[in-house]
């Protein structure tokens, strides 16, 4: 148990890549067997990250340095910076990590009967557990480095499972622009790490957040960094790419799509809140991530109303929902230098969006999974053409409800309290940025109405007469994420002074980031 | 446990939900009061349109397109200015990131 | 397929390249090379047989299976690496002291001693296994698409 | 001020490559020309990381075998080698998305062979 908890952090990036690598030769065992080590192994990780988790609660951030003799050795004898590649894992790390673990369990159940019958199984359940990789690795890497190779590892892997289905040609075109758009923000990634490189000769987040001196160069990188990031969480005016990948990407994907994007966001929250924080001026740059939060929620659901694919159309709600996140840490963002205002309302509005996150994940999650679970059934995801499938797919409309409601923000799911802690604490930021909150709540409201009367309500079409139920394993799937989601809607409260609490403590601590590895300094 | 408090107010579900339960007793109890002349299987049931022909499920369901029809008459101006830029066009795409980005360089530049 | 010059050529040539391949990775912790590179050497000889003999004569003998297998029992090799070390940490070099590539390298000017590095020389290999294998499927894949066959599964 | 310009070539050079492959990803309609302007990019950046860690006269980073003096770093050459094998399959992945366009839609012109818009 020791040793778990000791190498708990390298265990659960480590374990999800032996099972990828050994998927192509056990499946030759049998395909059953290859499921149950898959699921096996994950629901390993599940419990390593929860005993991760209660430790660093429990004891603050946790640094694992590779090949040291210490886990906690980051700056070998006789440095004065951290030479070695190294995970840092603290409170948005461990909550992002939570949030990835539960969305691609689901996923994973989901996915065993729903690929039944399809070819190239084995290197779909390689590429997830690849994925998975990737978003854990960049949740919990310390170096900037290992950010972009992570980065580029969930991209590829998003990428390829994006267009599993190469027989239809718009889940190639998906896969393409995916893989295009996530090539060049990676590359200006690596280019924005080249220079803060140069300039510092270090790469380690921590060190470099302890040498910045916020130049003209630093600035630059900032803006590369924070768009690319800004890119890949898909929020407007850079989130075209987003309707179309996931629209197409085959099920339970999407949600861990999604989830990736959640892992950028995280990563944009990294670098503003760690590696530069506090050193400039916080108003200008919350007020820029504002801006660009209210502008996704309000296009995002604006387009999403508009749209009658049914996926698409929850694509576009996963943009809009990112503008809350956004919105809810940019106010926070903007108050941080102020301690009165933090105290007042900043932090509040920083537990809302980073709360937001998780409950988005599972919710937005779901729904992408019932959406599938539709397409699985009668092959189309126009909605046009769907119609009374609540007369025969009752546990989909279930879930479909709770989802739909959660997302809206209707008592009592998560998904009101955490909109609360937003429309609260932002109204006293400013009033009118909370009017608009509102209203894109209400839209969202709207357009899900659109979905279920036009997908599940009204008289049983005679195409869908034999329509049946979809399989078990798909039903635990979207049951895991109801269950989460149902638990985060009646204990609010214990959820966030357990997680997110820590979590948005984590992003203004910054000091406490930097203690974590260069504390050893002498 | 299960309270959110922040600011001005407190968020308790269990509470909400104690509520709902209460309102939704009086109202089965309210609804239980009133007539029970509702027969199932018999010709009460069937659709009524006032005695025209029953159309076939397929038309009498209202397709997505037709939803919120009003809503999008009204805000045409709105959509099609929103249309023209998701062209769906890879390079569009870059071209909007690298506009942004600029953008944010200008201003990070010239506010700080 | 090309003209017989082209194939006896090759045929010869691939011997070399194979050599070189593999002395580059084998060698990749005391010369400039390693798993990638030696790989991707093996690779573009594929390449020129591929070239030389057309896809679907390459297809016979270079099962998509088979890649698949030696791909994946690269990287396990890799990752199996770092687990060893796990008594310690992951990724620790628990060979160095041992009589397998346990040595210590002498400083100054020297020809390089092969018999160091620990574990980094077994990395190379399976990096490099994994890279002949991968590098080799994308080729083929690629060729026999554009020539309108599929790769079996 | 002459005597600092041999020494930015390489960041010019990294300037226009980052240049010429941003104007093809955002101007070139055909998909490999797309997948071409990535690779440029990826070139470009990989020389800027491989130019900032150039000393002067400096030699190999090999520790035990050079004689004294400069060396140039190290690490920057590792990031180096990790981007172009990360470039190298990144690339494939798109190429062979590339070929099924391809297939499904007769047409690499990014305006022609789109299906998603809106």
């Amino acid at each position: 148990m020791e040793f778990l908890t000791l190498h708990s952090p390298i265990l659960i990036v480590a374990v999800p890549l032996l099972a990828a690598f050994i998927t192509p030769l056990i499946s030759r065992i049998g395909n059953r067997f290859r499921d149950t080590v898959n699921v096996s192994l994950l629901s390993f990780v599940t419990f390593l990250i929860a005993i991760l988790a209660v430790d660093i609660y429990a004891n603050g951030t946790r640094v694992y340095t590779f090949g040291a003799t210490v886990p906690e050795m980051a700056i070998p004898e006789n440095y004065m910076v951290p030479v070695r590649i190294m995970f840092q894992v603290d409170g948005i790390s461990i909550f992002m990590g939570l949030t990835t673990t539960v969305v691609t369990l689901a996923a994973l159940i989901y996915s065993l009967n729903f690929l039944k019958g399809q070819t190239g199984q084995d290197r779909f359940y390689s590429l997830l557990m690849l994925l998975y990789v990737g978003m854990i690795g960049l949740e919990f890497t310390g170096d900037m480095f290992n950010l972009f190779v992570f980065l580029e590892i969930l991209s590829i892997a998003g990428a390829g499972l994006a267009s599993y289905r190469t027989n239809l040609a718009d889940a190639v075109e998906g896969g393409f622009k995916y893989i295009v758009i996530s090539a060049v923000s990676a590359l200006l990634v690596l280019f924005a790490i080249g220079i803060l490189y140069g300039q510092y000769n270090l790469l380690s987040i921590a060190a470099l957040a302890n040498t910045m001196q916020f130049n003209m160069l630093d600035m630059i990188a900032l803006a590369m960094l924070a768009i690319a990031f800004f890119m890949k969480l898909a929020g407007v005016p850079l989130h075209m790419w987003a309707p179309d990948t996931y629209a197409v990407a085959p099920a339970g994907i999407t949600p861990m799509i999604y989830t990736s994007s959640a892992a950028s966001m995280y990563a944009l929250y990294r670098v503003t809140f760690t590696l530069y924080g506090g050193q400039f001026d916080t108003m200008a740059i919350g007020w820029i991530v504002i801006i660009l939060g209210v502008l996704s929620m309000f296009i995002g659901v604006m387009m999403a109303i508009h749209q009658t694919d049914i996926k698409r159309l929850m694509a576009y709600h996963a943009i809009s929902q990112s503008g809350y996140m956004l919105l809810g840490v940019g106010v926070g963002l903007a108050v941080l230098t102020d301690p009165a205002a933090m105290a007042n309302y900043g932090r509040d509005a920083m537990n809302g969006g980073i709360f937001h996150i998780i409950n988005n994940a599972l919710y937005k999650g779901m729904l992408f999974l019932t959406a599938e679970a539709i397409f699985f059934r009668i092959g189309t995801r126009d909605l046009n053409r769907m119609g009374g499938l609540g007369h025969n797919m009752k546990w989909t409309t279930i879930f479909f409800i709770i989802g739909a409601l959660a997302i809206s923000g209707i008592p009592p799911f998560n998904g009101f309290a955490s909109k609360l802690l937003i429309y609260e604490s932002v109204f006293r930021f400013n009033p009118l940025l909370s009017v608009i909150a509102m209203f894109v709540s209400l839209v969202t409201l709207a357009s899900f109405t659109k979905v279920f009367y036009s997908a599940f309500t009204g008289p049983e079409m005679p195409a869908y007469k034999e329509v049946r139920e979809v399989p078990r394993s798909m039903l635990i799937g979207m049951g895991i994420m109801a269950a989460c989601i149902i638990f985060f809607s009646i204990f609010p409260g214990l959820v966030v002074d357990t997680i997110v609490a820590p979590a948005t403590e984590a992003l203004i601590d910054q000091a406490g980031y930097i203690n974590g590895v260069m504390g050893a300094v002498p | 446990m299960s309270v959110l408090t922040y600011g001005y107010a407190v968020w308790s579900p269990i509470v909400w939900l104690v509520v709902l339960l209460v309102t939704g007793v009086i109202a089965l109890y309210v609804r239980s009061r009133g007539q029970k002349r509702y027969k199932k299987g018999t010709a009460q049931t069937d659709v009524f349109i006032s005695g025209i022909q029953v159309p076939s499920a397929e038309q009498r369901h209202v397709p997505a397109h037709n939803i919120y029809w009003g809503f999008f008459e009204a805000l045409k101006g709105f959509y099609s200015a929103m249309m023209r830029p998701h062209t769906g066009i890879i390079n569009d795409y870059i071209l909007w990131l690298v506009a942004v980005m600029v953008v944010t360089v200008l201003v990070l530049v010239m506010v700080i | 397929m090309l003209s017989k010059i082209v194939r006896t050529i090759s045929n010869q040539l691939i011997l070399f390249i194979l050599v070189f391949g593999l002395y580059i990775i084998m060698h990749g912790h005391v010369t400039p090379g390693g798993g990638f590179q030696g790989g991707a050497v093996i690779a573009s000889g594929v390449v020129m047989l591929i070239v030389a003999f057309g896809s679907s004569e390459i297809k016979k003998s270079l099962r998509e299976s088979h890649l698949s297998v030696v791909e994946s029992s690269g990287a396990l090799i890799f990752i199996g690496m770092a687990f060893a070390g796990m008594g310690t940490i992951f990724f620790y070099n628990f060979l160095v002291g041992t009589p397998v590539f346990g040595g210590i390298p002498p400083t100054g000017p020297n020809p390089g001693h092969v018999w160091t590095g620990g574990v980094i020389p077994l990395m190379n290999f399976g990096v490099g296994l994994k890279v002949i294998a991968g590098l080799s499927a994308v080729v083929l894949a690629m060729a026999l698409f554009s020539s309108g066959e599929e790769m079996e599964e | 001020m002459m005597q600092y310009i041999p020494y930015n070539i390489p960041f010019i050079a990294v300037a226009l490559l980052v240049g010429v492959a941003l104007f093809i990803i955002i101007f070139k309609r055909n998909l490999i020309k797309i997948v071409m302007g990535i690779a440029i990019l990826e070139a470009g950046v990989n020389l800027f990381l491989v130019t900032l860690g150039y000393r002067a006269g400096g030699v190999a980073p090999i520790y035990t075998v050079t004689p004294e003096g400069t060396m140039v770093l190290p690490v920057p050459q590792a990031l180096t080698l990790t981007s172009i094998v990360i470039g190298v399959s990144v690339i494939a992945l798109m190429l062979t998305m590339v070929m099924y366009v391809y297939r499904h839609m007769g047409d690499i012109d990014a305006k022609k062979s789109r299906l998603l818009r809106g």
